[in-house]
């Protein structure tokens, strides 16, 4: 028996149908890919493309962008372009960590709490709705200033901020996907419940899964730069993009324009890259549900 | 219909409880049981004589089991008592600061908000209504990028490019130090046009330009998509088509189109409205606006979980009160709801 | 002829769903009467056509009978076996004497599963055949079907084939279990009427090598008549008129059946004068009213239909009806 | 001079995989004070027909060529604003999904209103009074004016759209589907519903799927398939006489209460349009094809008065 919703062949039929296909808004999804895809390649590719080391001084400070240094040097004499490239390593790691933390946590609860409904199920909602009705960056400070500044706690911040995204939508789809005909069809044929979600719900919630995970890497990305521009993530001299923001703020006026310019470009370029994809998806699976 | 729109708001205030309820034991779960003590957190390493650490303790009602210290909040809670400052200064009511804070940042979340719904109905109408054009991509794509831009950083950029390259705007704070203005409600507009003073007012305005500015499109983002999405959907529903083969003139099809589209924006606006206390914080932040947000900023560097926790508290009834009102409008707007 | 199915004065009562809102202000709580006492057997290789609007309980009481729904009050029995408070786990194994298949062809396949898979898996949950027999067993039934060639069509997802294709589909994963007793939900309600025939035909194929007893379930009496051998129809939750198919249209006593009939368009009697009008609409299945349930529409009510309810008695051979005042007396 | 005349209309659907042709060259004439129903099965193009009519194929769909002659006037020619002074005002129209086809926030009294005060300049006191009067017409309580959309059963809904369709008297009412979500026995009271608007003097074109529901009522059927008109005659021409091999497939596929206890299917699939077969487009699943039939398409010819076909069985003077 095969499903067709394994990883592998979601984005198998991801890339050969959506990202190859030619179909009108399909430039989102590869400028989107593109910009994602680039900025993974900067982590990975680090001790290679960048000049200095990102957390010593290497210059006088406060120079300007030059051929030397493209995007100038701070306040200490970092070289701003080495620290924006060690800095993806940073954001990368807390969102992914984070993102896997909630999706592991909120899809089985939600997958639970939709299908057997009951007591569970409004205790957990009601729960859930409460923390997702609430401000997400303020519970994340919240956590965050308790757990102490490091990268993979910020991470544990946001993942308990965006388990209820996760739990919502999965719950949301599992109940209209359970009352389907053809979950009804599967209780018919005698098919016991993990067999039911395994193989009849949890497929069809994939491409929401997808389209929910693109829009909270989004938005998770600048709940973490939010987070370390407020100094609840890195400690000096970590490279960090929110963190360098807020580092070179006090100079901006006086026309120091680049400490402030390119992390925060960086910042909205990320979480652009991932907003394109998801905005693209998104419109490709509602109009798959219309067909 | 039969108990009427006033018995309808009781009851939906009433689940307010649990809200509010919920979000405190997640709030005090977090701040009391997870590893850390507060007090050492507050003295840092400083070295202080254990007496007076017991002295803080006791303050602080941090001296008493868990379950005491949850009932215990939750009872000054009831008689509005959000507890007293960990940090300097020490011993101060929370309560005293949500007072000279809260109207800060409801001025400038009552300005983004208005800036960014009214952003979000146009770029989406228009997107909708052009649906497939030029037009309607560079609508989109203006969603995804005031969707994701940082709020720090477009708040500087703003700064920059209006303070300090047209130096045209002010780039901090709410009045310029050389106004004095009497402070009624603590909302200064409202403030300076209840005392007739027009300096007053200019600033004040001039100093919400951007902080207002930055909050209502970065927050517009979430509005144009929604809009347009639901707008095509309904334009392209039976009913509209309907209107259409009836002959009834296309500005009013629209209108109805528009009413129609605008139910769900409502649901979001509450939801909006919390995403923008969020955002209130780094605006605040970016623009040195003594709100409740720098203040929250401030108690994480003394670690003051006191404040940071009677902040969430209120924070919450804020969020909670917000979305009453949402479903109130929600109820008066469709007939499908019933109360 | 030995009763395959058997219902006992069957009822669903579904509780309408309250806000906390409605908890809160102490609204009672209010209940949609779906089926409410309805009983009848099914004999083996009988084929019987439940009739009636939407909304009257026909669809409820066919996966009461499977147990798809649990009933609130009444019996089921199933080959001699009381199986009303079977447990899940206990049901299980009975699943394979009894399918059921469905109205909408669109949404009873798994969108994310191969057509073969889809009727291979019955035979895999009841382990009852290793992946490769099971593969080879729904090979075959996709040409039984008609689905040929077969290997092509096992590779395909639901949404490569058209609804009449897809019913196919849903009947081979049916039957491929070889059951007993299958409800059909409106099987062809949503097939185009040129292709509806050969569904039919298919389901009829099957009825006779298996000799299955069947629940047909429609609101179109026409499509009724040529799948049954007897008709029910029921109202509001209630049988009012059972009997052989011929007899039943040809002769019906309750004036709901009769109206029903002569609502039924028709080619051959196209111009056909003097019909059997009712006046409004179905009520409110929450609030039933009292004495007959049909007698706010019913041409003939008089005073006894509205303060008693009527049974349900033998007026013919076999033929039963829940009326005061029977037709063409 | 009829009162509708259809000539030539080609309607097109573009979509990303092709070009599909829902309505492919069809002629159709309606007279005054007529029924004539289309008849066909899903994706035959008698609704794209139908909306063609108003002007209100979604998109990507396009008229492409033709002329709809209305009282002697190309409704295909006119401005928008000349168009839409005619919709509602002389012609009327009635959609499927009497669930959705009213505006759920707006009070039935005054989207019945709302005619009046658009086409007449009326004002609105005195509207909602028409209002009140003209849901009595269609047999609902002048309360109803009251009421949203939402607290109406589907049979009560489509009574109000229908009364919305006619309140202004138009010539020709245009119903797609109106009873298809209905129960069979609030079908027929709609239908008596739209025979007594016909009785005084309008015009119908009523889309169906149903052979018998249009027979019942009908004056003339014109019989669709995969985009074409294949034959179009008074309802016992086409019923008694059919001369299509479609049309005699269908009249065997349908069910009848008082027919025969058997129906037949017609073998095979309707084709795709994106990509339709060569000549006639029924000769894949014709029992009666000769070689003429895969290589050229059939003009409509008529066979008897006012009865047509086309088929080339027919045509070349075989049958």
């Amino acid at each position: 028996m095969r499903i067709v919703d394994r990883p592998v062949d979601v984005l198998r039929s991801f890339l050969r149908g959506y990202l190859l296909a030619r179909v009108p808004g399909v430039w989102m999804l590869r400028v989107g890919f593109g910009i994602v895809l680039s900025i993974i390649l900067m982590a990975i590719l680090a001790p290679i493309i960048s000049p200095y080391d990102p957390a010593r001084r290497v210059d006088e400070p406060y120079l300007p962008p030059s051929w030397k240094h493209p995007m100038g040097t701070n306040r200490i004499g970092q070289d701003v372009y080495s620290r924006i490239v060690w800095g993806s390593r940073i954001i990368l790691y807390v969102v992914f960590l984070a993102t896997a933390l909630s999706m592991s946590i909120g899809i089985p609860l939600g997958l639970i709490s939709g299908y057997y409904g009951g007591r569970i199920d409004r205790v957990l909602s009601m729960v859930m709705d409460s923390m997702y009705a609430f401000p997400a960056l303020i519970l994340a400070i919240a956590i965050a200033a308790v757990l102490g500044p490091s990268p993979s706690n910020t991470a544990i911040a946001i993942a308990f901020v965006y388990i209820p995204t996760y739990f919502r939508m999965i719950r949301g789809q599992t109940l209209a996907i359970k009352n389907s005909l053809y979950v009804e069809a599967a209780h018919a044929l005698g098919a016991p419940d993990k067999t039911v979600m395994a193989k009849y719900i949890l497929p069809n919630l994939s491409h929401t899964i997808l389209v929910v995970f693109t829009l909270s890497v989004a938005d998770s990305i600048l709940t973490e730069a939010g987070l370390s521009y407020l100094g609840l993530s890195v400690t000096v001299p970590t490279p960090d993009w929110g963190y360098d923001l807020r580092a070179g703020q006090p100079f901006l006026l006086d026309g120091m324009w680049w400490m402030v310019f390119f992390p925060g470009l960086m910042v909205m370029l990320l979480a652009m890259g991932f907003a394109l994809i998801g905005e693209a998806l998104s419109e490709r699976v509602s109009l798959a549900q219309t067909r | 219909m039969a108990r009427g729109l006033g018995y309808y708001i009781f009851v939906r205030a009433l689940m307010i409880i649990p809200t509010i309820l919920i979000l405190y034991t997640i709030v005090f779960i977090l701040l009391r049981l997870l590893p850390g003590d507060p007090i050492l957190a507050v003295v840092g390493t400083r070295n202080i004589p254990p007496e007076q650490l017991e002295n803080l303790r006791h303050m602080a009602g941090l001296d008493k089991p868990p379950y005491i210290q949850y009932f215990d909040y939750l009872w000054r809670l009831l008689h509005g008592d959000f507890g007293v400052t960990l940090a300097i200064p020490m011993g101060t009511p929370v309560k005293n600061y949500i007072f000279s804070r809260f109207p800060a940042t409801l001025e400038l979340t009552i300005f983004g908000f208005t800036i960014s719904v009214i952003l979000g109905l146009l770029t989406g109408t228009v997107a909708a209504v052009k649906r497939g054009s030029a037009v309607d991509t560079g609508m989109r794509l203006y969603s995804i990028i005031a969707y994701t831009l940082f709020i720090p950083w477009f708040g500087l950029l703003l700064q920059y490019f209006f303070g300090l390259v047209l130096g045209v705007l002010p780039t901090s704070g709410r009045l310029d130090p050389d106004i004095s203005l009497k402070t009624i409600t603590g909302l200064y507009v409202l403030d300076s046009i209840l005392t007739g003073n027009i300096d007053a007012l200019i600033s004040s305005l001039a100093h919400l330009v951007l902080p207002s500015l930055t909050l209502g499109i970065v927050l517009s983002g979430a509005y144009t998509r929604l809009v347009r999405n639901n707008l095509v959907d309904i334009l392209s529903m039976d009913f509209i088509r309907s209107y259409r083969a009836r002959g009834i003139r296309d500005w009013k099809i629209t209108i109805y189109a528009l009413k129609n589209a605008f139910i769900p924006v409502i649901t979001l606006m509450g939801l909006q409205f919390a995403i923008l206390l969020g955002g209130a914080i780094l605006t605040e932040t970016t623009f040195s606006w003594p709100g409740m947000g720098t203040f929250i900023v401030d108690r994480i560097d003394y670690r003051d979980y006191n404040s940071i926790q009677g902040m969430i508290i209120f924070f919450a009834f804020f969020v909670s009160l917000i979305s009453l009102v949402v479903d109130v409008i929600y109820a008066l707007l469709d007939p499908r709801v019933k109360y | 002829m030995s009763v395959v199915v058997e219902a006992v004065d069957l009822r669903k009562y579904f509780p309408v769903p309250r806000s906390i809102i409605d908890v809160l202000l102490h609204r009672p709580r209010e209940y949609v009467r779906a089926v409410d006492g309805v009983s009848f057997k099914i004999y083996e290789g009988e084929t019987l056509a439940l009739i009636g609007e939407s909304g009257c309980g026909k669809t409820t009481t066919g996966r009461l009978l499977l147990r798809l729904e649990e009933p609130t009050s009444g019996r089921i029995v199933f080959m001699g076996r009381d199986i009303t408070r079977l447990k899940p786990r206990e049901l299980r194994p009975l699943r394979r004497e009894m399918q059921m298949i469905f109205q909408d062809p669109y949404a009873s396949l798994n969108p994310r599963m191969r057509i073969g898979d889809q009727i291979a898996h019955p035979l895999l949950i009841h382990k009852l055949a290793t992946p490769r027999e099971a593969r080879e067993k729904a090979l075959e039934m996709l040409k039984r079907v008609g689905l040929t060639p077969p290997h092509e069509f096992y590779e395909r997802y639901p949404h490569q084939l058209s609804g009449g294709q897809r019913q196919r589909v849903v009947i081979a994963r049916a039957m491929i279990l070889k059951p007993r007793f299958v409800v059909a939900d409106e099987p062809v309600s949503m097939i185009d009427v040129s292709m509806r025939a050969s569904i039919l035909d298919l389901l009829e194929s099957f009825r006779r090598e298996y000799r299955l007893s069947m629940l047909f379930i429609t609101h179109d009496i026409s499509i009724g008549r040529i799948v049954s051998d007897r008709i029910a129809v029921m109202y509001l939750g209630r049988i009012v008129e059972m009997g052989p198919t011929e007899e039943v249209i040809r002769n019906p006593k309750h004036p709901y059946t009769r109206a029903l009939i002569d609502a039924v368009p028709s080619i051959a009697r196209r111009k056909r004068g003097k019909k059997l009008r009712i006046k409004g609409e179905v009520p409110d299945p929450r609030s039933p009213p009292p004495g007959c349930r049909f007698h706010p529409r019913c041409p003939f009510a008089t005073e006894i239909c509205r303060g008693e309810e009527p049974d349900l008695v033998e007026v013919g051979r076999d033929h039963y009806v829940r009326c005061f005042h029977l037709l063409g007396k | 001079m009829p009162l509708l005349e259809i000539d030539g209309l080609r309607i097109y659907y573009y979509t990303l995989s092709g070009i599909v042709k829902a309505v492919d060259n069809v002629s159709l004439v309606i007279g005054e004070n007529e029924w004539v129903s289309i008849v066909g099965e899903s994706g035959c193009g008698k609704s794209t027909l139908a909306y063609g009519v108003v002007r209100l194929v979604p998109p990507p769909g396009r008229i492409v060529s033709g002329r709809i002659m209305f009282r002697g006037r190309n409704l295909l020619s006119m401005d928008r604003e000349e168009f839409r002074s005619i919709l509602g005002r002389e012609i009327g129209m009635v959609f499927q999904d009497p669930m959705t086809s009213l505006d759920p926030l707006r009070r039935v009294g005054d989207q019945v209103a709302e005619m009046f005060t658009t086409h007449l300049g009326i004002d609105r006191g005195e509207a909602l009074e028409k209002a009140g009067e003209l849901l009595e017409v269609v047999g609902l309580s002048r309360d109803y004016i009251n009421y949203y959309p939402h607290q109406l059963s589907g049979g009560q809904r489509q009574r109000i759209s229908i009364a919305i369709a006619m309140s202004l008297k138009p010539k020709l009412l245009i119903a797609d589907e109106p009873t298809t979500a209905l129960d069979v026995i609030v079908q027929d009271t709609i239908m008596d519903l739209i025979e007594g608007f016909k009785r005084e003097g309008t015009s119908i074109l009523f889309i169906t799927h149903d052979l018998a529901l249009a027979a019942e009522r009908s004056d003339k059927i014109a019989v669709m398939y995969a985009g074409k008109l294949v034959e179009f005659g008074t309802v016992d021409q086409v019923v008694d006489n059919p001369q299509h091999p479609y049309t005699m497939g269908l009249l065997h596929s349908v069910p009848d209460l008082w027919g025969p206890r058997r129906i037949e299917s017609i073998p095979g699939y309707p084709p795709d349009l994106r990509d339709p077969p060569p000549g006639c487009r029924f000769h894949p699943r014709c029992r009666f094809r000769i070689d003429m039939c895969s290589r050229e398409e059939p003009e409509l010819i008529e066979v008897e008065e006012g009865h047509y076909v086309a088929c080339w069985l027919r045509s070349s003077g075989g049958g």
